[in-house]
């Protein structure tokens, strides 16, 4: 079965390396995975996509994802700038970071599972340049809330990018993110 | 008052530049177009020509020259050759992309290695891609005129796409010919001052070229390929009323020679075209009903007359000053695929001659014809594509 | 700020762009966001220059006033300010 | 006299631009328009600020700018500006404004070109020390032990002297700046105006994303890399040299702070040695030798 999935952020939060992740770690668990960025000249800060596909078969399709079972947002504000949403399926579901409980939040009706992934980061000292790391944590969240990947799949994919204590410290908010998803439904 | 000098090619390129009152020139030096920057560094030097000439440092710097001119809201122009146009292959896209109306004659030298200094076409049909009209002369008579045309057609906003002149090294360049020049008064009638719709102004800014997503990039390069439509119905119109004012047509998209009633046509380019005539009335003398018709524009390619004189022939033999490694001559391969589907289809054979600047004589002209009338009467073509008088 | 494509009639025939205020909405790059205390700014007009966003516009008593809708939140004007007067704050939802 | 409150609150680059946050080259736009307003046709290739003023059918940019070829900034501007001339029009300042990799490398020479021609233009380098649009690569201006993605271990080199270079082409006026110094900033660029033929102006825009600090001290990196005697103020007028305060203070090597003071604020010096820094510091030294001659005897 193939599942698709588009992961929203900024430039510099990490976007295409959450896809880059989120393949290696599905791929851990015998599937077959593609991961790709939105080709286009991201700028830090300004809105940007990235795609995965996992699936049981070779996959053989390279356009871009335009109906994704699921979709990650990086960052609570893109979706006053960015219909983060669009083309969901209708029992896909959202994983977004924001501080927002499900039902605050107003992105249409679907299912919503959140997560304080800027507020782990912060709380971690999880710093790139300034800005808070949130593509480790929200994957695992996306573990949790969509039980497409392991949570054990997601942490040994961040071990084998980073070792040492950045290793420790982006696994250790994959962990908390799990622990602090909460599911739910959109408020529309 | 009409004048006829008696003049190169590369010369009247210089008067021909004049006549069009060119208003900045950015060009570099290079075998064999050099006496035409000469004459008009004579030309601007001596006030007879009021126009600026950039002495660039490079042929990729006189593109890039040429498309901030035209961009800035003035007629522009320059000339150059061989790894001289290849070297501006970037920067010929930059300018057709922006649609700008730059007119370049190209004099055709071959592309080393070896240093080969002398004619043949794969210089610009290495750059038949780029979104250049391209214009292929036979004689001095039609590089002035074609650079005059050349204007008239780019400034209309059907078309706003880049023009290259295409004369052959020494065999024009170099070589003088009787060359009407036309009252400027005439020239003026028919070429009027440019007046572009939009140019670089700080009274209404905007900014040209700047990135553009895949959202609304195709729909420029479709405009591009209507531009290139609408010049293939121009240019017919454009030659017939530069005739009429100033005296002179050169065939519009092909020029056609004795081809009514001819079993065997061939199809030229360039000077190859009117030696291909001598060749024609010596083997009509002998009885063989055979033609030619000299491809003038090579971009936008003229499939639709390639196809109306299939309807009345029973072979094409299509002589190439050139060849496109991996497939075949230039004029060969887009003749059949012109032909291609087609009701009409008569036989084809491609004949690779003059690489490099090697002699083409209306003889070896004739011996082409012969060898294709033979397969003709056989029904069979032997050989898709033959290089002529090749060293064993 | 709408990006819909022209009517073809209108489309240029190249890439020809016009001058628009607001070519994307920065103010949600922002992580952080400037504050101004303004009893302790002594109206030097520092900000306003280093500003790479010109986001910071220069009233009439030259007060700085911050438009938010194009603050990046780069925090430079907090960095210059000689009088500590620009605090950058936590950006909530 | 320039002073910061006169300036015109007029802009040119328009809010909502997509440079990133920090950006010195973005501050250095800003004050290039507030020096020459809107009398000015920017010519600029491939770098950062072909991507700065956003995607067709916008732009940030509200005076008309030519976007061109990576290695062409200085042919196009000749271009223009022999246009300008056929078209009588004498009260527009043509611009070249290139990143340091369309100046230092791939355009050096449609530079030296355009200046051997005399063209009268302003040629500004706006200097991020790496091909910063394309995720900082080294570039001829990236200074010697400095990251970037194509010098992991830090770059083995050290950075052009393009200043130098551009002054040995016997222009009437070279000069470097600082978006930190914005006074001196703008009293250079309108005096290039004033100027006949080529001007050359480097000046060294500060990148967060590039250099790797925090955002907010784009302007204070800027006045660490001239305190430290690492980025120097200067003009070279017809050949005579002159620098320009605080620089022309900075003579004395004890008026300077150490280099290590600036290089420690930027995460792309993190794996330099303590051999490396005490090479960079002999150099600055050495360069600032070369400085007080001329400016003694002034003549480049």
């Amino acid at each position: 079965m193939l599942k698709e999935i588009r992961i929203h952020g900024r430039g510099g939060q990490g976007s295409v390396t959450a896809a880059q992740l989120l393949a290696h770690a599905v791929f851990f668990e015998g599937k077959w995975v593609q991961a790709f960025p939105y080709f286009g000249a991201e700028r830090r800060g300004a809105p940007v996509k990235a795609f995965a596909r996992i699936s049981d078969e070779p996959i053989l399709v390279h356009s871009q994802i335009y109906n994704p079972d699921y979709i990650i947002v990086l960052d609570p504000h893109l979706y006053k700038l960015v219909d983060v949403s669009e083309g969901l399926k209708k029992d896909g579901i959202i994983v977004m970071n924001t501080t927002q409980r499900p039902e605050e939040t107003k992105i249409g009706n679907s299912r919503i599972a959140t997560v304080d992934a800027t507020g782990i980061a912060i709380k971690l000292n999880l710093l790139v340049a300034g800005l808070p790391v949130v593509n480790t944590s929200i994957l695992g969240a996306f573990a949790k809330a969509t039980d497409e990947v392991k949570l054990e799949s997601v942490l040994k994919a961040i071990k084998e990018t980073w070792s040492g204590s950045t290793g420790e410290k982006n696994t250790k908010a994959a962990e908390l993110a799990y622990e602090s998803l909460t599911k739910g439904w959109c408020g529309q | 008052m009409a004048q006829t000098v008696i003049d190169t090619a590369n010369h009247i390129v210089a008067y021909a530049a004049k006549a069009a009152r060119v208003q900045v020139i950015a060009a570099y030096p290079i075998t064999p177009q050099t006496s035409i920057v000469e004459r008009i560094a004579e030309l601007v030097e001596s006030g007879e020509f009021s126009a600026e000439y950039i002495r660039v440092e490079s042929e990729h710097s006189a593109m890039a020259a040429c498309i901030g001119a035209a961009a800035a809201g003035v007629r522009t122009f320059t000339a150059t050759a061989a790894h001289g146009l290849v070297l501006m292959h970037e920067a010929l896209h930059w300018a057709s992309g922006s649609r700008l109306p730059i007119v370049m004659p190209v004099v055709n030298r071959t592309l080393g290695p070896g240093w080969n200094i002398w004619a043949d076409y794969t210089d610009s049909m290495s750059q038949r891609d780029t979104g250049w009209i391209q214009f292929y002369c036979a004689d001095n008579q039609e590089v002035f005129d074609t650079i005059i045309q050349a204007y008239k057609l780019c400034e209309n906003e059907q078309v706003l796409l880049p023009v290259m002149v295409c004369l052959e090294a020494f065999i024009l360049s170099h070589t003088y010919m009787p060359v009407k020049i036309p009252d400027q008064e005439k020239i003026d009638d028919f070429l009027p001052s440019y007046k572009p719709k939009w140019f670089l102004d700080v009274d209404n800014p905007f900014s040209l070229a700047n990135i553009v997503s895949p959202e609304y990039y195709m729909e420029f390069r479709y405009m591009m390929k209507e531009a290139m439509e609408n010049a293939k119905q121009l240019i017919p119109e454009i030659d017939k009323e530069y005739g009429e004012l100033c005296g002179f047509e050169h065939g519009g998209l092909i020029e056609k020679y004795k081809c009514e009633d001819a079993d065997l046509i061939l199809l030229t380019m360039g000077t190859m075209g009117t030696e291909a005539m001598v060749a024609v009335d010596n083997l009509r003398n002998e009885g063989l009903r055979v033609g030619t018709a000299r491809v003038r524009v090579f971009r936008p390619f003229p499939k639709e007359e390639i196809r109306k004189l299939a309807e009345t022939t029973q072979m094409f033999a299509m002589i190439d000053r050139g060849i496109s490694f991996g497939m075949e001559g230039f004029l060969a391969e887009e003749t059949k695929a012109s032909l291609y589907d087609q009701k009409n289809q008569p036989l084809t054979a491609g004949f690779v001659a003059g690489l490099g600047g090697r002699d083409v004589t209306f003889k070896t002209i004739e011996k082409i014809a012969k060898k294709s009338s033979e397969w003709m009467r056989a029904g069979r073509v032997e050989k898709e594509t033959v290089w002529v008088d090749l060293k064993e | 700020m709408s990006s819909s494509a022209k009517t073809r009639k209108e489309r240029p025939i190249t890439t020809l762009s016009y001058p628009t205020v607001g070519v994307d909405k920065t103010g949600f790059w922002r992580t952080f966001r400037p504050e101004v205390d303004y009893s302790k700014c002594t109206q030097c007009t520092l900000c306003w220059i280093y500003c790479p966003d010109g986001a910071i516009t220069r009233q009439e008593d030259d007060y700085p006033k911050i438009d938010y809708d194009y603050c990046k939140g780069c925090g430079i004007c907090a960095n210059e300010c000689p009088v500590k007067a620009i605090t950058m704050v936590r950006e909530e939802e | 006299m320039v002073s910061i409150k006169e300036l015109s609150k007029e802009e040119y680059l328009l809010k909502g631009h997509i440079a990133c946050a920090g950006c010195g080259p973005a501050i250095s736009l800003r004050l290039l328009f507030k020096a020459l307003g809107k009398k000015v046709i920017l010519v600029v290739p491939a770098c950062c600020s072909s991507v700065i003023p956003g995607p067709y059918p916008f732009t940030s940019f509200a005076v008309p700018v030519q976007n061109i070829l990576f290695e062409a900034t200085g042919a196009t501007a000749s271009g223009i500006v022999a246009a300008l001339r056929q078209r009588e029009i004498r009260d527009v300042t043509v611009v070249g404004w290139a990143g340091d990799g369309g100046t230092f490398d791939i355009g050096i020479q449609a530079l030296s070109g355009a200046a051997e021609r005399e063209t009268d233009f302003i040629y500004i380098c706006y200097d991020n020390e790496a091909y910063g649009n394309t995720g900082v690569q080294r570039s001829g201006a990236t200074p010697y032990g400095a990251w970037t993605t194509t010098t992991p271990t830090g770059k083995k080199e050290r950075k052009k002297d393009m200043a130098f270079i551009m002054a040995a082409h016997r222009v009437p006026y070279v000069a470097t700046a600082c978006p930190s110094y914005p006074v001196d900033f703008i009293k250079k660029i309108r005096k290039a105006k004033e100027i006949r033929g080529t001007k050359f102006i480097h000046i060294l825009a500060p990148c967060p994303t590039g250099w790797r600090y925090d955002t907010s001290k784009t302007v204070e990196m800027g006045r660490l890399a001239v305190r430290t005697g690492m980025w120097t103020l200067f003009e070279i007028e017809n050949g005579k040299f002159k620098l320009n305060s605080p620089s022309d203070k900075l003579i004395d090597r004890t008026k300077r702070k150490p280099v290590r003071e600036y290089l420690a604020l930027q995460d792309r010096f993190r794996k330099l040695t303590e051999v490396d820094i005490e090479k960079i510091q002999k150099w600055v030294d050495e360069d600032w030798e070369r400085y007080r001659k001329l400016a003694s005897n002034q003549y480049v």
